[in-house]
C-alpha cells in the first residue's frame, strides 16, 4: 500500500473531508499557503479551498476555540488548530465551560461538533513551554473526545470520524511523529472513536501506550523478544476517551502483568487513569503490581541531555517490561 | 452505539418574538409588552427566590429591560443571540416561552434545559439563541464564531452579542471583538454598562468612562445610548445591524443601563456598596413608564390598553408558574444523560 | 478551644500575616470592604490595609493571576482569590506555564512565591459552570503546590504555610465548607505543606478523603462504626502535592482495605493519582481492589435532585466502605 | 526537608548595563556598541545553529537592534524589563553577560538557566529581567504584577514590558494593560511591531494599522514612532519612563520595525511569504549604519572609534563562544532540581 507520512495522511483527511461536507472549515495561527500551518498538516487548504474556510487567526486561542464553539452551535465543524498544545491553557474556558458542557448545560438542545488538533509532546530542545503532554486535563473533562494517533493510518482515519462526530474532540498530533511513515488507504475510511488496537499481539504482558510512544513501546517488544523471550502485547487505546477498556482488560486477563507508558508527567496522567481502570476491572489477574514509564514529574528542560533523560525512550521501556516480569 | 443524546430538540411557537411584519404599532406595542414580560417575570422570581420555591444563582434584569427589548425589535427569528448569566431578559426578547423558562428555574423536566442549566444556562436553540453564560465574557468569541458561520454560508442573518462592562475587561472581550473586526463578520457587540461589575463600580475596573471608546482599538463603529430608552437603543442597534447585514462588518453598542436588586438574587449582600440614592435616581429613569408615556403621547395607544397588555403578561407569568409547579422533577439518573452525544457500544460514562 | 468557622480561620490567617509580613497583599474580585469578597474571607482586610495591600480587580483572572505572578518575582507574597475556581481555566497560562515553571526555566534563579486560593465543589445548585473540582490540573502539574483543607484548624495552619511557602500554592476551598465550625488557636501555626492527618483512627479500612470530603467520610466512619462494627480509618492528605504517601501507605499497610472518596470527576481524578500511589507502594497489602466513591463522571447539573446524584454523599460512602470490606 | 532548589541565584558585574553616570557621550557610545552586541550575536547564533552546534527554538533580534537599545538607554539596573521569545536583543541592552548566554544556548551547565531554559527562558534576575517567554503575550500582566510590586512599596523604579505586534491581539494584553492603567502602575508597554506575527502580516492579524491606538482603549498615552531610529525610541521611552516614574501611570509606545531572519532561526520555511523586496527596502534602513552616520555627522565619534567598539564586541564574541564550548553539560539527573524550592523529608518529586 502507499506509503504516507502523518502529516500528509492529516492533510488528506482535512481535504477530502472538506471536499465532502461544506460545514468543515479550518481555523488557526499561519495556517494560510504557503505556510500551510506550522506542522505543515494544511498545506495546499488555504489554495484549494480560499480564504472563506481556511481562515488565518491573530494570536487568540480563546477566541480561536470560541469562535469554533459558536460555529459548530450553528451547525458548522470547524476544525481548529492550536499550534502547541502548551497554548491549549489560553483557551481553556472555552474548551472546558464552553465547549465540552455546552450539549449538558442546555439538555440536549445544543451540539459542538468541533475538533481542535494541536501538536503535543517533547524531543525537539524546545523546553518547558512548547513541549507538554496535557492529555490528562482533557480526559478528565466530561463532554470532551480525546484522540492521539500513533501512525498515518490511524492519523487519517481517527481524524475523520473526529470531524464527523457530534462531539468536541481534542485530537493530539504528536510533534516528533509527523514524519513517521506507514500505509494509508487512499480512499475514505474511519477509524471509530472508542476502539483501541493491539499493535502487537503477545501473550506475557500488556503494554498500553498512546501517541508517539506506541512506536518506542513496539521496538522495545521486539528487543525483548530478542534478548529474553518476552511476548509483550502492545495495546494502543489510540482515543483516550471513550477508552476502549474491554481490550486492555482482555489482554491483562491474558497476560497477567502491565507496564504503562506515557510522555506525560506521571502525577495525575492518563496513564494512572488506565491504571485505575485496570485494577477495577482484573484486579484478582494482576501478577504483580502495574508498572509506569513515564514522564519525570518535571516540567520538560531545554537541554537534550536533560530532556531525554525526563521523557521515557526504549531502553526506559525495556527495563520497565524486565521489572514487570519479575513480579 | 449508546445514545447519551435525544429529546433535547426543542420547537417554540415564536409567537413572542418581534414582529417583522405588521405595522409600527404592532412593533412598539410588542416593546411594551416584551418589557413588561421582563419586568414582571424578574420581579417575581425574586419573590420566588425568596420564597424558596426555586433555587440557583439566578441575575434580575429589571431596570435595565429597554437594552434587551430595543436591540431585539431589529431581530429576525433565524438572527442569533449570545446572553449572559443576566440573561432572562435577553431571552423574552428574543421570543423565549416562559412556561419553560419558569419550569427550568424550578429544576424541572419541562424546563429548557430539562433541569440541567438552571438560571444561567437557559436556551432556546430553536430561536438562535447561543447560550446564557455562567462564564463572564465567554460569549464573545462564540459570538464571532457564529458571525463566522454566517459569513461563510453567505446569508443575511445577523449575531447580537450581550454582555456587561465588567465583561469588557476580559482577554475573550479584545481577542473576540478583534477577530470579528479583522474578519468583518455580522456581529454587534452589546454591553450593556449597568456601571458595576457585581459589587465593584466602573471607576475601579477601568479608567475608560464611556466603553464605547474601545471600538477605536479594533478600528470599528462604536456609540453610547441612553439604555433606558427603548427607542434610542432600538434605533441605534438599527444601524448597527443594518451595517452588519449588508456585510459591513462589526459594531459596538454601549447602552448605559442600571439594575435595580442586587447583583444576585441569591447573594443578600449583593447591592452593598451602591447607594441608596443612586438607586433611586436611577429608578426615576424607569425606562417602562418612560416608553409607555412615549406611546400615550404619540397616541400609539392609551393608558388602557397599555394596562391591557400588562395583564395579558400577568396571565402569561401565573400560567408559567402553575406550569412549572405542575411539572415532574428530573429523576436523579437523568443526570447521566446529555454528556455525550453517543457513545460506543459497552464504553461506560 | 474558641470556635471559627473555616471562612474566619482563612481571614484570620490573611490578616495575622499581613500584618506580620509587608510583602504580602491581596488581589481579586470584589474582594474590598464593604463586600470582604464572595465568601467573605477578605472582610475588614480593604479598612485594616488600605488600597495598596488590599487591590480590587476587573474581570481579569490571567490578569489577576499573571499580576501575582511578577510580583512574586520581584519579592513580593500576593495572595489571589479567583472566585470559583472555574475561573481558573481564564488562568491556566499564568498558572502552568508561568508560575509552576518559572523556577525550572530560569535554573533556580526565580522563586515565584505566591498562593491563589479559589473556591471549588458542588452542592449549591450553580450549575457545571459554577461547581467544578479540578484539582487534579493543578496535581498534575509539576512546579504548584495544591493545597486543600478540610477544617478551620487546618485551613488557619495551612494558610499560613502556603503564603509562607517558596512555590506557587494553589489553595482549594470548598464553597460548602466556609461556614464550618471547628476549634482554632489564636496564635500563629503552621500545618506543614506534605504532611497528611490522620482524622479517624481505624484498623479496618482506610479512607482517604480531601476538602468537604473528609467531613462526610467522617461521618460514613461514625455510621459504619455502629451498624456494622466497622472501624474505618480517615487519612486527610491535607496537600494533594506533596502528598504524604507515607501516611497513606502506613495507613493501607496496616487495614488492606481502601476506599478513596472525591468530589473530582472520577476519571483522570486526584483520587486515581492516590490509587495509583497505593498500588506502586502496597500492591501485596491490598485484600480487593481499591474502592473509589466519586463524582459521577458528567458536568454538573443544575437541578438539586441530579446534583445531589452526581457528587459522593454519606450514603455513597457507607456502600463504598461496605463494599470494600465484601472483597 | 529536600533543598530542590539552591545555586541558582546569578551575580552579574554589570559593566553591560546602560550608564547612569558619564557623559552623553557615554550614553550614545554605550547605545552604539550594544546595538552591535546585540547584532553580531544573533547573527553568528544563526550561523552557530546551521552549523549544528546550538538547538532549540531561537528567535533573531537582528534588525530590530534600535528598539531594545533605545529603550533601555532609559533604564537603571534595578529597573525591570520583561522580555518574549525573540528575548535576545533585550537581554543584552539591559546588560546581561554574553558568556552565559551563549552557554544557555549551547545548553550548558554555565548557562544563565544551567541548560533549563534555553533561548526563549534566558533571564538574569540580578538585572531585574522578569523572564523571556515561550508563550505570546504572557509577559504582559506579568509586567503588570511588578509595577504592582514597585507601587506597593512606593520606589521610583519602572518595568519596561517588551513585546510583538502579534502579541497586542491576546487577551493578556488587554487585561495586562487595562489592570496597569486602573491601577496606574509604572509600565512602559513596548510593542515592537515588526509587522508580523511569525508568517502573519499585520492586516490579516487586525484592522488597526497604528496599534498605538489602543491606548485609548485604556485612556493611557501612546505614540508610534520610527523603531529603526535608536534616539526616536530612546527619547519618545525618555518621556514614556519619566511619566511613569513620577506616578503618572502607564503609557504604550509602538515601535515600527522589522526583523531580517524568517521568525525562528529552527525553522528553514519562517521567511516564506515575505516578499524579497520588503526585505530589502528594510536593509536599506538598517539601524546601526544609519546610528554611525548621526554619531561620526555630529562629531562624536569617528568611524575609527566606531569600528574599534565593533571589534571589542567581535572579542567578546568570540569568548562567549569559547566559554560555552569549553563548559560542562549537566548531568541528566539535574532535570530533577528546581521543580520546587523544597519538598518534606521523604516525599518524592
Ligand atoms: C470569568 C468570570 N469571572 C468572574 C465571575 C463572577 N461574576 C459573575 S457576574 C460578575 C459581574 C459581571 O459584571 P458585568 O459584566 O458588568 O455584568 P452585570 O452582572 O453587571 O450584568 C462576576 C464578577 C464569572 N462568572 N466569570
Ligand atoms: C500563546 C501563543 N500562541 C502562539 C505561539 C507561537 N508563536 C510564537 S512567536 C509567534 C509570533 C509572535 O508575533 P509577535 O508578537 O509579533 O512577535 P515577533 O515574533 O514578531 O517578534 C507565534 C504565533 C506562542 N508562542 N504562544
Ligand atoms: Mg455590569
Ligand atoms: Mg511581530
Amino acid at each position: 500500500m502507499r506509503q504516507l507520512m502523518v502529516r500528509d495522511a492529516i492533510k488528506e483527511a482535512i481535504k477530502s473531508e472538506m471536499r465532502r461536507d461544506p460545514r468543515v472549515f479550518l481555523l488557526g495561527e499561519d495556517i494560510i499557503d504557503p505556510w500551510g500551518g506550522s506542522w505543515k498538516t494544511m498545506e495546499g487548504c488555504y489554495t484549494e479551498f480560499g480564504p472563506e474556510r481556511v481562515r488565518e487567526t491573530p494570536i487568540s486561542e480563546e477566541a480561536i476555540v470560541g469562535a469554533a464553539v459558536g460555529a459548530a452551535l450553528c451547525g458548522m465543524r470547524p476544525v481548529a488548530e492550536i499550534m502547541f498544545s502548551d497554548f491549549t491553557t489560553r483557551a481553556m474556558d472555552q474548551i472546558v465551560n464552553q465547549a465540552a458542557k455546552f450539549r449538558y448545560m442546555t439538555g440536549g438542545q445544543a451540539s459542538v461538533p468541533l475538533v481542535i488538533r494541536t501538536a503535543h509532546g517533547a524531543g525537539r530542545a524546545a523546553a518547558a513551554q512548547h513541549s507538554q503532554s496535557p492529555e490528562a486535563w482533557f480526559v478528565h473533562t466530561p463532554g470532551l473526545k480525546v484522540v492521539a494517533p500513533a501512525t498515518p493510518y490511524d492519523a487519517k482515519g481517527l481524524l475523520l470520524a473526529s470531524i464527523r462526530d457530534q462531539d468536541p474532540v481534542i485530537f493530539l498530533e504528536h510533534k516528533m511523529n509527523f514524519t513517521t511513515e506507514g500505509p494509508v488507504p487512499e480512499e475514505d475510511y474511519v477509524v471509530p472513536l472508542g476502539k483501541a488496537d493491539v499493535k502487537r499481539q503477545g501473550k506475557d504482558l500488556t503494554i498500553v501506550a498512546h501517541s508517539r510512544q506506541v512506536l518506542r513501546a513496539l521496538e522495545a517488544a521486539e528487543q525483548v523478544a530478542k534478548e529474553d523471550g518476552i511476548e509483550a502485547e502492545v495495546v494502543d487505546p489510540r482515543t483516550l476517551f471513550p477508552l476502549d477498556v474491554r481490550t486492555i482488560v482482555d489482554s491483562v486477563k491474558k497476560t497477567n502483568r502491565v507496564v504503562l507508558v506515557t510522555e506525560e508527567v506521571q502525577r495525575g496522567s492518563f496513564a494512572e487513569h488506565v491504571a485505575s481502570k485496570i485494577m477495577e476491572k482484573c484486579f484478582y489477574d494482576l501478577d504483580g503490581p502495574i508498572i509506569f514509564v513515564a514522564a519525570k514529574n518535571t516540567p520538560i528542560p531545554f537541554a537534550p541531555v536533560m530532556e531525554n533523560f525526563v521523557i521515557p525512550d526504549v531502553p526506559d521501556i525495556v527495563a520497565g517490561i524486565r521489572q514487570a516480569m519479575k513480579a | 452505539m449508546i445514545q447519551q443524546d435525544g429529546g433535547g430538540a426543542v420547537t417554540t411557537a415564536r409567537t413572542h418574538a418581534a414582529p417583522l411584519i405588521g405595522s409600527e404599532r404592532d412593533r412598539l406595542l410588542w416593546m411594551y409588552k416584551t418589557m413588561q414580560r421582563i419586568r414582571l417575570f424578574d420581579d417575581r422570581i425574586v419573590r420566588l427566590f425568596n420564597s424558596g420555591r426555586i433555587t440557583g444563582a439566578l441575575h434580575s434584569y429589571v431596570g435595565e429591560e429597554a437594552v434587551a427589548v430595543g436591540v431585539c425589535a431589529n431581530l429576525r427569528p433565524d438572527d442569533y443571540l449570545v446572553s449572559t448569566h443576566r440573561g432572562h431578559g435577553h431571552m423574552l426578547a428574543k421570543g423565549a416561552d416562559m412556561d419553560r423558562m419558569m419550569a427550568e428555574l424550578f429544576a424541572k423536566e419541562t424546563g429548557y434545559c430539562q433541569g440541567k442549566g438552571g438560571s444561567m444556562h437557559i436556551v432556546d436553540m430553536s430561536l438562535g439563541i447561543l447560550g446564557s453564560n455562567g462564564i463572564v465574557g465567554a460569549g464573545i468569541p462564540i459570538a464571532s464564531g457564529a458571525g463566522t458561520a454566517i459569513k461563510i454560508r453567505g446569508t443575511d442573518q445577523v449575531v447580537s452579542c450581550h454582555f456587561g462592562d465588567g465583561a469588557s475587561n476580559t482577554g475573550a472581550f479584545h481577542e473576540g471583538i478583534n477577530l470579528a473586526a479583522t474578519w468583518g463578520l455580522p456581529v454587534v457587540f452589546v454591553i450593556e454598562n449597568n456601571l458595576y461589575a457585581q459589587f465593584t463600580p466602573q471607576r475601579m475596573h477601568t479608567k475608560v468612562v464611556d466603553l464605547a471608546v474601545r471600538g477605536q482599538a479594533y478600528d470599528i463603529p462604536a456609540v453610547s445610548v441612553d439604555g433606558n430608552d427603548v427607542l434610542a437603543v432600538s434605533e441605534a442597534a438599527g444601524e448597527a445591524f443594518a451595517r452588519a447585514r449588508s456585510g459591513k462588518g462589526p459594531s459596538i453598542l454601549e447602552c448605559k443601563t442600571f439594575r435595580w436588586f442586587g447583583h444576585a438574587i441569591n447573594n443578600p449582600g449583593s447591592n452593598l456598596g451602591r447607594d441608596q440614592a443612586e438607586i433611586d435616581a436611577w429608578k426615576l429613569k424607569d425606562p417602562i413608564p418612560r416608553f409607555a408615556k412615549v406611546l400615550v403621547d404619540r397616541g400609539i395607544a392609551t393608558e388602557a390598553e397599555l394596562e391591557g397588555l400588562k395583564r395579558v403578561v400577568e396571565e402569561e407569568l401565573e400560567h408559567s408558574i402553575a406550569f412549572a409547579e405542575a411539572s415532574p422533577s428530573p429523576k436523579p439518573e437523568d443526570a447521566l444523560r446529555h454528556v455525550y452525544s453517543e457513545l460506543p457500544e459497552g464504553c461506560e460514562l
